[in-house]
């Protein structure tokens, strides 16, 4: 039980560097994206798991509920806003590729560099 | 008493992912993507009420309302795309 | 109990991660992020975390979908089968994953209540929020007016990764010989020819737009705000673009309206804060702006939260928007 | 009569339940697409409707049960749409119905 307790962070660990991956070893630039927003899912999820207690709810106050364990609000707040901006910038990433392939032809990182040292 | 729920809905959320892990078409996925929407819905319903928050339900009716345009952008971008081809084919042919 | 559904979630959240990465075709993955979405929602949940879950639902399981899809309409579905350095990628990532798992075991027991980060302001803002601010949500008390700087330099990226979209696609195009008259006829009417989908589409937009307003003005009592509230109405209008085209959608709300729309929500939030300025307090500390502290905030949080939805609306409509005029090729 | 209410919706949910988990095993199971899109669907309608209802039995008359009745009402709207939807796009891209054996092959795009 007490390794259990950490399963939460492991998860976090191997997500994050499943979406490492992508960004490094694949070519295609939509697939980077994907694998960006697989790595920012995963610090989503570090935070939400560490705002957290054991036998809390959600910090919203109920008619009769008095001295109910809250978890932490903190880390929702930044992960609420950090969805949105993250969406708005893969946007903005999806965007940068859309312009790639109308001036190059092509998403594939390798092929870019070859047109771009000709 | 939730628990049977949640158990069923929890196996059956993963019976649709291996579905659309295996696939073998697009519209296999994209079937899955869909049964695993209606899923998430019942799941967030009995969640809410597993654990005495009736608020959360929310987003049961976010996700009830929401999931619908998945599937249509999907069709849409099929039907985009059977039009570009079939553009792309007169192109060639002229 | 809870624990065990967290875990099974994690689990599928980690083999649906491994296939969104694995599979070459770029539609599938899309589609597995879909699912991604819906996973790490019932997970936020699972974790106490319901405004998160329901920012997640609005975003993710329409919008991103959306965008990502437009994305590949214009680019390719498909991935070319090459991976060079695969080998030392792989070794790269495995020994970070290596450190990051080391790195773990130094972390708290999951829900410890004794853990640093529920010792620090957190204790606070629960006590406090029902004297200074008296809303139910904590969560919003927190992100409009404790930490309303945050907020406002979110809302500003938000906007700023708006126009930044318009800039780009306000380059000409690069193969403007290769576009071919009439081509976009096909793209641009949507699912008009579908009755079932379009009748039943045209059914949902007001009650989208109805919840969006719900999610909007009830956020200070329930999971909500002005962020999940524009993800929402921007969703109901990207229903009504798929369903009947985007130039009908245009015409119900013009691409100016939306520029206005982006601008007014981020001006409003700025002014809220000079205005508080003027009236002798902190810059966005709202106790001023009523005779009443309490009133104030809740007019503050009123005020902040209503140019958070119009800006979030505002931007992601209009990136949606410029994503699909673009000219197929 | 809490006792009754409370029978009934423990009945409603672990029917809801059975059918959620046997749709669940068709749609892995079926052979074809058409086939796996009849298994999905009882999940969306029998399902949904059997859980919802006996959820409903249990928050009694409060704002929940009209939450949970307009969740109901959307599924029932939205569901069938994208199963049809869904259908035509594949019937449109050449995927023949074909009960008896594994028809489908993979879309050549």
């Amino acid at each position: 039980m007490e390794l259990l307790g950490l399963f939460h962070y492991w998860v976090f660990a191997v997500l994050l560097m499943i979406g490492f991956y992508a960004v490094v070893a694949k070519v295609n630039l939509v697939k980077k994206l994907i694998g960006l927003s697989l790595f920012q899912a995963a610090v989503f999820l570090l935070y939400i798991t560490m705002g957290k207690v054991s036998g809390g709810t959600a910090p919203i106050f109920q008619a009769g509920m008095t001295d109910a364990l809250f978890s932490n609000p903190l880390p929702q707040v930044l992960i609420l806003t950090a969805i949105v901006v993250g969406i708005s910038t893969t946007a903005l990433g999806l965007g940068i590729v859309v312009r790639i392939k109308e001036e190059y032809g092509t998403i594939e990182e390798h092929e870019i560099q070859e047109i771009d040292r000709r | 008493m939730y628990y049977v729920v949640t158990i069923a809905t929890l196996i059956t959320m993963a019976l649709a992912l291996v579905r659309a892990l295996l696939g073998p078409t697009v519209y296999d996925r994209v079937l899955s993507v869909n049964m695993f929407g209606t899923k998430t819905v019942l799941l967030i319903a009995v969640i809410a009420f597993l654990a005495g928050r009736p608020d959360f339900l929310d987003l049961a009716l976010a996700y009830a309302l929401i999931n619908f345009i998945g599937v249509l952008a999907v069709l849409e971008f099929f039907k985009s795309r059977a039009a570009r081809r079939a553009a792309e084919r007169a192109g060639d042919d002229a | 109990m809870t624990v065990v559904f967290g875990i099974f979630l994690l689990t599928l959240l980690v083999i649906t991660a491994v296939a969104v990465v694995r599979t070459r075709n770029l539609f599938v993955a899309v589609m597995l992020l879909g699912i991604f979405s819906l996973l790490i929602a019932a997970n936020f949940l699972l974790l106490d975390a319901a405004d998160v879950a329901l920012t997640e639902a609005a975003v993710g399981a329409g919008i991103s979908t959306v965008l990502f899809l437009g994305a590949l309409a214009l680019t390719s579905e498909t991935e070319h089968a090459a991976t060079p350095h695969r080998w030392l990628s792989l070794i790269v990532v495995v020994s970070a994953t290596l450190v990051v798992l080391y790195a773990t075991f130094d972390k708290p027991t999951f829900g410890d209540p004794e853990a640093p980060i529920q010792q620090h302001v957190a204790p606070w803002y629960l006590e406090k929020t029902p004297e200074y601010i008296d809303v139910p949500n904590v969560v919003t008390a927190v992100l409009a007016s404790f930490r309303g700087y945050d907020t406002l330099g979110e809302v500003f990226v938000v906007f700023t990764a708006g126009i930044g979209v318009l800039f780009l696609f306000s380059a000409p195009h690069g193969h403007a010989a290769r576009r071919r008259p009439g081509a976009r006829d096909g793209s641009s009417i949507g699912l008009r020819d579908d009755l079932i989908p379009r009748v039943v589409g045209r059914l949902l937009v007001p009650f989208i737009l109805l919840f969006g307003l719900y999610v909007q003005f009830h956020g200070d009592y329930g999971p909500g705000g002005g962020f999940q509230a524009g993800a929402l109405v921007a969703a109901a209008f990207i229903l009504y673009a798929l369903v009947e085209g985007e130039d009908r959608t245009l015409q119900a709300l013009p691409f100016n309206a939306l520029l206005a729309l982006m601008v007014s929500g981020a001006l409003l939030y700025g002014l809220v804060g000079v205005a508080s300025i003027f009236l002798g307090g902190n810059f966005l500390d709202y106790s001023v702006l009523s005779e009443d502290p309490v009133a104030g905030q809740h007019l503050g949080i009123l005020l902040i939260e209503a140019g958070v939805g119009l800006t979030v609306t505002g931007v992601l409509l209009s990136i949606f928007h410029a994503f699909a005029a673009r000219d197929r090729f | 009569m809490q006792t009754v209410l409370d029978i009934m919706s423990w009945i409603l949910l672990t029917a809801g339940g059975g059918f959620v988990l046997v749709g669940g095993i068709g749609a892995l199971r079926m052979p074809n697409l058409y086939t796996r899109m009849h298994a999905a669907s009882v999940t969306d309608t029998m399902g949904a409707v059997l859980v919802l209802s006996g959820i409903m039995l249990q928050a009694g008359l409060s704002l929940a049960t009209i939450k949970i009745a307009a969740i109901l009402l959307f599924l029932l709207f939205t569901s069938p749409t994208s199963s049809y939807a869904l259908a035509s796009a594949a019937m449109l891209a050449g995927i023949k119905p074909d009960a008896g054996r594994a028809a489908d092959c993979e879309d050549a795009s």
